[in-house]
């Protein structure tokens, strides 16, 4: 190969790259904003579920995330109404049948569970998936942090208790399980 | 002196008396006591489970011979052999129409796709098993306390009670104990039809090696291999295991007489078989300590079949004579 | 003692019972006996006679220059009538020498005793053997001569006489060892002075104790020959599986049993080395036992070389049913026959006519790898894929199984469920593989 | 804002410079010799695999082509077509040789020939083979059980009745027949040769006509018939000269046993007499004096004694003879 | 006319996930849903044309030394986009499609037409292609999701088909479904195929 | 921190095996089966190649593309990295190695089209591995790749010695029988170690 015919090959490369790469850049500038906003408001929107009553939310530093007890636990919100803390949201990713459920556990000033809220998972459909559905999500909502809950498979649920999903008792374990840790970190780091 | 034509073939000119028909016969006969035993426990569902499973199994290898214009084999017994042994792992509870689909599953598309007899390389019952639960797996792991009197016809509408290995993996703790060692050795539990009473499977096994349709290699080292590992990885720290409730519960015994000795999906050298038995004891205990399953037989023996074409080719004997020629 | 195995094999149904009990009957042959001039490995013979010629009994009528070659010697005497192709027990037309009896036994000037046998050196038992036409009579028929000489730097130490017959049906070595006992010894001694060995095995299966018994009579007074009780097992006989259990040593796998310093003879050949050297009389006459559930007289004959099969079924009255099969040998490796009108020949064991329900012609099925044909291989070999890439015609993964590893025992047959044809595709393919290599050479 | 542009524009730009002159860098510093034509060779070939050549697949014949161990036109299957391709890229001239067909030399069905057993065994002719022969009881003939037809990937033959046959249309003379049948009886024969016989036994007439209705007695009335001297009785049987065979059929018509096959149709010669200029070429050449005419004068063919060998038509300056 | 048949090939004849057997992952991943199959089907069929039109315009001018590493670049280029406009418009869909939106460059489809048709054809004749190819491989997509759909969740684009009573068969959603029901599919296609062939020889 | 690593690298072959869960690298995974020697030699090539493009790309995502904010570049910055990654790769051995060229070089080519490799790359971000962590990933998922192929060849080598319909020979039986494969592996499902 001659030596100007390497520099002609890479040149057009070059030019194609250069090219390639402007037009992604205005493609971007021109979407980036709305994406954020969409990634933005999907956030706060899963957050405003399970906290309902805080309108904005604010990160918070907490010691000691991610190791040991807390190992599942990725992020802690507060939850502001009026400049006021209500309440926490905490993200929690327990490990399900499939693999990670990533979810939002919101827990109020005082102290009971305002709603859990599922934001990715892998777990079965049909089965698994039954987690993310209102029977059984909502019996989370209102539960008092004094206690870690506990799954039962059948019968009347106690106050600390849940009943599991029928074919899915590692789904609802896990759900449970960050429930739990949810509640830890409340109990042991915020207060 | 010679009036008709004479046969002409290659030696040998005797041939032995055992055919494809008697081993599987003799399989058969000897699954037999354990069916009792799963009639006396699960009631007469038990049976019409069973009897629904052999006949979709038995249906379907004929209905594709016959579309296939292939000599129809359905006298051979081998069809009724996978039949039996995907009933007896199924609950006795299953809506009557999933043994259907399981047998036309496990026959044709887990056999006959592979080209029949003897060349599928998975266990047809297991895989259709597999297949169940994948699809169906609340109606699958409905399990009964024996006597429970199952409604014949209707899918029964019970409430699910624990198997052993379920209570032992403390997935579904709440306040079940463990039977005794007696009633797991009897099968006075809940289980599959057929996995339950180690005793009637142990006459059954016993007798499949007597009668050298299978060697002890795959079922001995398969056993040895769960028990020594469910002892070393107990819950509380090495050696602490309950090796004998893992030994005798679950559908190991059934896996590891009937199942993994499976010809068809099994590997033929001797070295290869006992490599199927640890292979698959290792995974059992795996799945069954850590898995998100609380048995892990029937998946353990899938993935060794997987292996066997493999395990076969890398465990060829040593030829006699492969010595050094002496200097 | 116990009885000394080896590791796989199979159990068929004996079928001694028909002929073990009867003694041996000498039969004489009017009319014509045929000679083919290739009864044995290796080179075939040229006719050192002509049409017309008057031969005599024990006369020398064709002959090779090859060392690993026979000769062959006319079992009667009379006249050479004609020399054309004739149907051989291998199946195919073998150029042969016809001649025809005149009932005389005029015995020919040649046969005269060769002397004592501690007088004469290993050379000239050599000469005797090679001279007498003598081959392995086990069933292979290879040049015993060509046995008794091996290279120099193979040091022989054990010479084993194969008295298994494990064979099913035949009993022809059974008979010798009651009857002829002494002749057995004396050629057995024969060849250990041949290869100056001062020890001698005679192997024997435990279902003939009578044999056994009275083999260590004799044995005993001669000294230095030890009796082995084998485990009746098919195919203990099997040369290899014999020096295994005898020795301890493998033959390695495409090697001769001299690699590992072991000779093995079959009893037959032993009382033939013995006639030749004692009475001086070649290899013109051998035993073969005529059985099998067609047979309406099954029995051991004493037979002169070149007779017809017709002539020993007619002398066992003929069959009770049409026979479905006429086998030459056992039935575990013998040759089917189509035709009853062949001569018998220097290999020729047994005649076996079969019934239908004898050989039981069930169809061939898909193998359902139930791994009997591995266990029961005594070559340690995998029959179902050899045989599986035979049929595909794959000989490198038939070689890369060990196809020619495979005596072709049949053991892998006959024990299969499927009724496959596992040894006929293994040997279509162990030949198509040995022809590859020399043509490769 | 700039900085929106700028930064991916070189970075992206960077990277693939970066990894751009690497590469190129690369070629040159790793350079290794590969021919070109191999690739083309192999996209020339038909991609059969079937190992006619000699080689292990199509892709090792390119390569001994390119390297000069083998002939262009080596590979039986692509034919004239392929050989000129392969010779185009190799820069040499073929010539072109004539397309081969299989034939099987046996036509004894089961209704003509005689079995000597019942064969038990796998349905293989080499196995059967090995058996005495075979079922049939001419030893020379066709057992039927298909080894050729499992060896032939064009699907080319097929049993009928017995007896092996083959599909001039699909064969493509790769001769992996020829080489599997243990009874040596497909013949790759050059597909306008249309005179062959049937039967391949060695044996003499009376075994023959024991074993088989439609075997080669040995009589050699073909070989008497025949005036190109192109047939001969060797061994007990009758067997062609194709290089000297024309096809004329004679032999055909004279076999008493009816076993050597001929061309379908047989036509006469007709002289187009506006362009004979009677030089006489032509009937010195027929052997069968069927064209008469004088030096100088039209000659005309003699239609019942014309055979249709085509001799004339082959010879005839003017290419005033056609075929009807 | 021959531009109707550049576009049709694509459809049944060469159709390039049941036919030619390219883009193996994302027809086995993405069709647990008829939506998803939808979307990944459009998706790749807008790359589809976009690159076909770049490279047949930019076909004369591009080296054939350097053209594999440009059509990658070029793709590459079209899926970002694409990628860009699901996120900023069908949210859902890009999180349900993940990481098989950017894969579409490497679907070996692309990549195949690009070299086997733009970079020799018009760009008519590529956009037609393209625009071809990328429904056929939409419609094998929506055929082996609506199987799993139907099958594994008993509903089709999200629509109850049949009550309660039907048990979904779970595992055709799952991976061995994708592999049984495309194993299913083409073997289906190729017994009618080799029946027809049998009739027609007969 | 071993325990994470055993726990990535168990997780990436067994539970998530890219080809029978994931379905990363369906071509090669049917395309280079059919023999188990051929299968190793694959899986080998990819396992090289995953290894050093997770090491790669995830130095070009944190210094070039975290740095610049512009992530959305990833997917064609990948893709670059990758196709001269390999074909580098590919010269250099066949230069250096000619023995391993004439077992991996033919499969290399292929791999550049292989969506396991861009996709472990993507993963490894999308997960936040640590670059340790992402190179434990890349060689998971790789060993898992070569165990499924290899297993999967060593299944078709047999399927060569049966009897398969006509209409389901080649491709439909190889997809079946992947169904069934996958079909064991869901016995790996929620493992927890
Ligand atoms: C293919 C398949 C998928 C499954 N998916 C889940 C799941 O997503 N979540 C779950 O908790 N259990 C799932 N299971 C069931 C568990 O393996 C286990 O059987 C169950 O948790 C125990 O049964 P139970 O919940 O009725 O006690 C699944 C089973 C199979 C076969
Ligand atoms: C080609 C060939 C060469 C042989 N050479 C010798 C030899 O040199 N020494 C020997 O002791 N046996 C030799 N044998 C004999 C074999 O060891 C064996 O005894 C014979 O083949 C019969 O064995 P069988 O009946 O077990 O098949 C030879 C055999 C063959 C076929
Ligand atoms: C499977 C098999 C079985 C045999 N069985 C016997 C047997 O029972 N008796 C015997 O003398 N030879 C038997 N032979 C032949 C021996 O291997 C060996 O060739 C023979 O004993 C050598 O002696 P010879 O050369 O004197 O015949 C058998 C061979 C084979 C391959
Ligand atoms: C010892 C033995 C065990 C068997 N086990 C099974 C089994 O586990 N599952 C099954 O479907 N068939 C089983 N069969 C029947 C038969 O082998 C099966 O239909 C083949 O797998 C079909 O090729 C068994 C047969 C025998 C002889
Ligand atoms: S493979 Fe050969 S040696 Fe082995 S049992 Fe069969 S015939 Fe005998
Ligand atoms: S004995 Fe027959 S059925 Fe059994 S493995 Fe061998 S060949 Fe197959
Ligand atoms: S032609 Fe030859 S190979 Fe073909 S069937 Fe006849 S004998 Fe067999
Ligand atoms: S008929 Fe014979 S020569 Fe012709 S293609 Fe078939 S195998 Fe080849
Ligand atoms: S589409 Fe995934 S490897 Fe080809």
């Amino acid at each position: 190969m001659r030596n100007n015919e390497i520099v002609k090959l890479g040149a057009v490369l070059c030019a194609i790259t250069f090219s390639v790469a402007l037009i992604l850049a205005l493609a971007n500038m021109a979407t980036i904003d709305r994406i954020n906003f969409i990634n933005q408001k999907a956030q706060s929107d899963a957050r405003q579920a399970v906290l309902p009553a805080a309108s904005d939310f604010e990160e918070i530093n907490v010691e000691g995330l991610g190791q040991g007890d807390y190992k599942i636990v990725k992020n802690v919100y507060a939850g502001k109404s009026s400049g006021k803390t209500i309440g926490y949201t905490i993200g929690v990713g327990p490990m399900g049948f499939g693999g990670e459920i990533d979810m939002i556990v919101g827990i109020d000033e005082s102290g009971k569970v305002t709603g859990i809220n599922i934001v990715n998972f892998l777990e079965t459909p049909g089965l698994g998936t039954k987690a993310d559905e209102p029977q059984f999500k909502d019996q989370y909502n209102g539960k008092s942090i004094d206690k870690p809950l506990v799954v039962i498979k059948n019968g009347t649920p106690k106050d600390n208790e849940i009943v599991a999903i029928s074919g899915a008792t590692i789904s609802s374990n896990a759900v449970t399980e960050g429930v739990n840790t949810a509640i830890k970190v409340v109990k042991e780091k915020l207060k | 002196m010679i009036n008709n034509r004479l046969i002409v073939s290659s030696s040998p000119h005797v041939r032995s008396e055992e055919t494809v028909s008697s081993v599987m016969l003799d399989v058969v006969i000897a699954l037999t006591p354990a069916l009792i035993a799963a009639a006396y426990f699960f009631g007469f569902r038990a049976l019409l489970v069973t009897a629904v499973t052999v006949l979709s199994c038995v249906v379907a290898e004929y209905a594709w011979q016959k579309v296939n214009h292939q000599p129809i084999t359905i006298n051979d017994w081998s069809a009724v052999v996978t039949g039996i042994l995907l009933a007896f792992n199924l609950p006795a509870t299953v809506p009557l129409w999933m043994p259907v689909v399981g047998g036309f599953f496990a026959i044709i598309v887990v056999k006959q796709f592979f080209g029949g007899l003897g060349q599928n390389f998975m266990n047809p019952a297991l895989a259709a098993r597999a297949f169940l639960l994948a699809s169906w797996p609340v109606e699958m792991t409905k399990w009964v306390d024996p006597f429970s009197n199952l409604p014949l016809l209707k899918t029964p509408d019970v409430i699910s009670s624990a198997t052993p290995l379920a209570i032992l993996k403390g997935t579904e703790a709440a306040g079940q104990t463990m039977p005794s060692i007696t009633s797991l050795f009897l099968g006075n539990i809940g289980g599959t039809i057929g996995e339950t009473s180690v005793l009637m499977l142990l006459i059954g096994g016993l007798w499949l090696i007597y009668r050298k349709v299978i060697s002890w290699r795959i079922p001995v080292t398969f056993i040895a291999t769960v028990g020594v590992l469910t002892f070393i990885f107990g819950k509380d720290g090495f050696f602490t295991g309950n090796a004998i409730y893992h030994v005798l519960s679950g559908g190991l015994m059934l896996g590891a007489f009937f199942m993994a000795t499976d010809y068809a999906s099994s590997p033929v050298t001797p070295k290869g078989q006992i490599i199927m038995g640890i292979g698959a004891g290792i995974i059992t205990s795996v799945i069954r300590l850590y898995g998100g399953y609380p048995e892990g037989v029937s998946y353990s023996i899938l993935l060794m079949n997987i292996a066997a074409p493999l395990i076969d080719r890398y465990t060829t004997p040593v030829k006699f004579g492969e010595v050094k020629v002496r200097a | 003692m116990k009885a000394l195995t080896f590791k796989g094999g199979i159990h068929p149904h004996d079928n001694k019972h028909h002929t073990e009990k009867i003694a041996i009957k000498s039969l004489k042959t009017p009319g014509k006996l045929f000679f083919p001039i290739q009864q044995h490995i290796g080179a075939p013979c040229e006719p050192l006679v002509a049409v017309g010629d008057e031969v005599k009994m024990g006369q020398k009528i064709a002959d090779s220059k090859a060392f690993v070659s026979a000769p062959i010697h006319s079992s009667v005497s009379g006249k050479v009538v004609a020399i054309e192709p004739v149907l051989h027990p291998g199946g195919s037309k073998v150029l042969s020498i016809v001649i025809e009896n005149d009932g005389k036994d005029t015995v020919h000037e040649s046969v005269v005793p060769k002397g004592d046998l501690s007088t004469l050196e290993p050379k000239q038992i050599i000469d005797i053997v090679r001279e007498a036409g003598i081959v392995g009579m086990g069933g292979a028929a290879f040049p015993t001569h060509v046995k008794l000489s091996p290279p120099p730097d193979k040091k022989i130490d054990y010479v084993i006489v194969n008295g298994a017959e494990c064979e099913p049906y035949l009993t022809a070595d059974h008979r010798m060892m009651l009857e002829s006992p002494e002749d057995i010894i004396y050629g057995l001694k024969a060849i250990m002075k041949v290869l100056g060995l001062n020890k001698g095995y005679i192997g024997i299966e435990e279902n003939k104790q009578d044999a056994i018994k009275v083999m260590k009579e004799y044995a005993a007074k001669e000294g230095g020959i030890e009796i082995v009780v084998l485990k009746t097992k098919y195919p203990q006989g099997a040369e290899k599986q014999l020096i295994k259990v005898v020795t301890g040593r493998e033959v390695p796998s495409g090697g001769l049993p001299a690699d590992v310093g072991a000779i093995v003879n079959n009893i037959s050949t032993c009382t033939a080395i013995a006639q030749a050297i004692k009475t001086g009389m070649p290899l013109i006459s051998r035993v073969v036992t005529v059985t099998g559930s067609a047979v309406k007289q099954p029995a051991n004959y004493l037979v002169r070389i070149g007779t017809s099969f017709r002539t020993l079924f007619e002398a066992s009255e003929g069959f009770n049913e049409d026979p479905a099969k006429i086998i030459m040998g056992g039935p575990m490796m013998g040759i089917a026959q189509f035709s009853i009108d062949v001569p018998v020949v220097k290999g020729t064991s047994g005649l076996l006519a079969l019934t239908k329900k004898d050989v039981a012609l069930k169809p061939e099925s898909p193998c359902i790898r139930c791994g009997k044909c591995v266990d029961a291989c005594p070559m340690n070999l995998l029959p179902i894929y050899i045989s599986a890439y035979a049929k595909k015609n794959d000989l490198e993964k038939a070689e890369e199984y060990n196809a020619v590893d495979c005596i072709e025992c049949g053991s892998c047959s006959y024990v299969c469920p499927s009724k496959r044809h596992l040894v006929q595709s293994i040997r279509v393919a162990k030949q198509a593989i040995i022809a590859q290599k020399r043509a490769k050479k | 804002m700039i900085n929106e542009i700028v930064a991916p524009v070189l970075s992206l730009g960077g990277l693939g410079l970066a990894f751009g002159s690497l590469l190129a860098y690369a070629s040159k510093k790793f350079a290794v010799e590969v021919d070109e034509r191999v690739p083309k060779v192999t996209e020339a070939l038909p991609g059969a695999n079937c190992g006619g050549c000699g080689y292990a697949g199509c892709g090792a014949f390119a390569v001994a082509v390119v390297e000069g161990r083998a002939p262009v036109d080596g590979c039986p299957v692509g034919g004239a077509a392929c050989a000129s391709a392969v010779a185009e890229i190799m820069g040499v001239t073929v010539e072109q040789s004539e397309r081969k067909v299989a034939r099987v030399l046996c036509h004894g069905t089961k209704d003509k020939a005689r079995e000597k057993y019942e064969y038990y065994g796998i349905e293989d002719c080499v196995a059967a083979s090995k058996l005495g022969g075979g079922g049939k009881s001419c030893a020379y003939g066709c057992t039927g059980l298909g080894t050729c037809v499992k060896v032939c990937q064009f699907d080319a033959i097929k049993i009928e009745n017995g007896v092996a046959v083959v599909d001039a249309e699909k064969c493509t003379a790769c001769g992996k027949c020829v080489s599997a049948c243990p009874k040596n009886i497909i013949e790759l024969v050059p597909e306008s040769q249309a005179t062959w016989v049937m039967c391949k036994s060695k044996d003499k007439g009376k075994d023959v006509k024991e074993h088989c209705d439609v075997g080669c007695i040995g009589c050699k009335i073909c070989e008497k018939t025949c005036k190109f001297d192109a047939v001969h009785v060797i061994d007990n049987i009758a067997i062609i000269d194709y290089d000297k065979c024309v096809n004329c059929s004679q032999c055909v018509v004279k076999c008493p046993k009816k076993i050597i096959h001929g061309k379908p149709e047989i036509k006469k010669a007709y002289i187009h007499e506006d362009a004979c200029i009677g030089c006489t070429i032509c009937s010195k050449q027929c052997k069968f004096d069927a064209i008469e005419g004088e030096l100088k004068a039209k000659h005309k063919i003699i239609e019942e004694k014309c055979v249709g060998c085509e001799q004339c038509v082959v010879k005839c300056p003017k290419k005033c003879i056609e075929m009807r | 006319m021959s531009l109707y048949k550049e576009f049709s090939k694509g459809l049944v004849k060469d159709n390039p996930a049941f036919v030619q057997l390219l883009g193996m992952c994302p027809t086995l991943a993405v069709t647990t849903s008829v939506v998803n199959g939808i979307g990944m089907g459009l998706s790749s069929t807008a790359v589809l044309i976009g690159s076909n039109v770049v490279i047949s315009l930019l076909r004369k001018l591009i080296p054939s030394k350097v053209r594999i590493p440009a059509f990658i670049v070029i793709i590459a280029g079209f899926v970002t986009l694409i990628d860009m406009a699901l996120k900023a418009y069908f949210p859902d869909l890009s999180k349900a499609l993940g990481i098989f939106i950017p894969l579409i460059v490497v679907n070996c489809i692309i990549l195949a037409r690009a070299e086997a048709f733009a970079s020799k054809n018009s760009v008519a004749k590529s956009a037609a292609d393209g625009l071809g190819m990328g429904l056929g491989f939409t419609l094998a997509l929506i055929i082996l999701a609506s199987l799993r759909e139907i099958l594994g969740n008993g509903t089709f684009l999200g629509m109850s088909l049949f009550g309660e009573a039907f048990k979904p068969a779970i595992i055709m959603i799952l991976p061995p479904g994708a592999f049984l029901g495309l194993g299913v599919i083409l073997g289906t296609m190729n017994w009618f195929a080799q029946r027809k062939k049998r009739g027609e020889a007969k | 921190m071993i325990k994470e690593l055993i726990v990535i690298a168990l997780g990436a072959i067994l539970i998530e095996n890219f080809v029978l869960v994931k379905f990363l690298g369906i071509c090669p995974f049917l395309g280079v089966s059919k023999k188990v020697e051929t299968a190793l030699g694959m899986g080998m090539a990819v396992t090289f190649v995953m290894v050093l493009a997770s090491l790669i790309t995830w130095l070009i995502q944190t210094f070039i593309l975290d740095y610049f904010h512009i992530e959305y570049l990833q997917t064609i910055a990948f893709i670059l990295v990758i196709a001269s990654l390999v074909q580098f790769v590919e010269m250099v051995i066949q230069k250096m190695s000619p023995t391993l060229y004439q077992a991996l070089g033919v499969y290399l080519p292929l791999i550049t089209t292989n969506c396991a490799v861009l996709g472990v790359a993507i993963l490894n971000i999308q997960k936040e591995f640590n670059f340790i962590n992402a190179i434990v990933y890349g060689g998971g998922a790789a060993i898992g790749f070569t165990l499924a192929i290899v297993l999967f060849a060593g299944v078709r080598e047999r399927l060569e010695l049966s009897d398969i319909p006509k209409p389901l020979q080649g491709f439909p039986i190889a997809l079946i029988t992947a169904a069934l494969l996958s079909i064991a592996f869901l016995g790996f499902q929620g493992l927890k170690f």
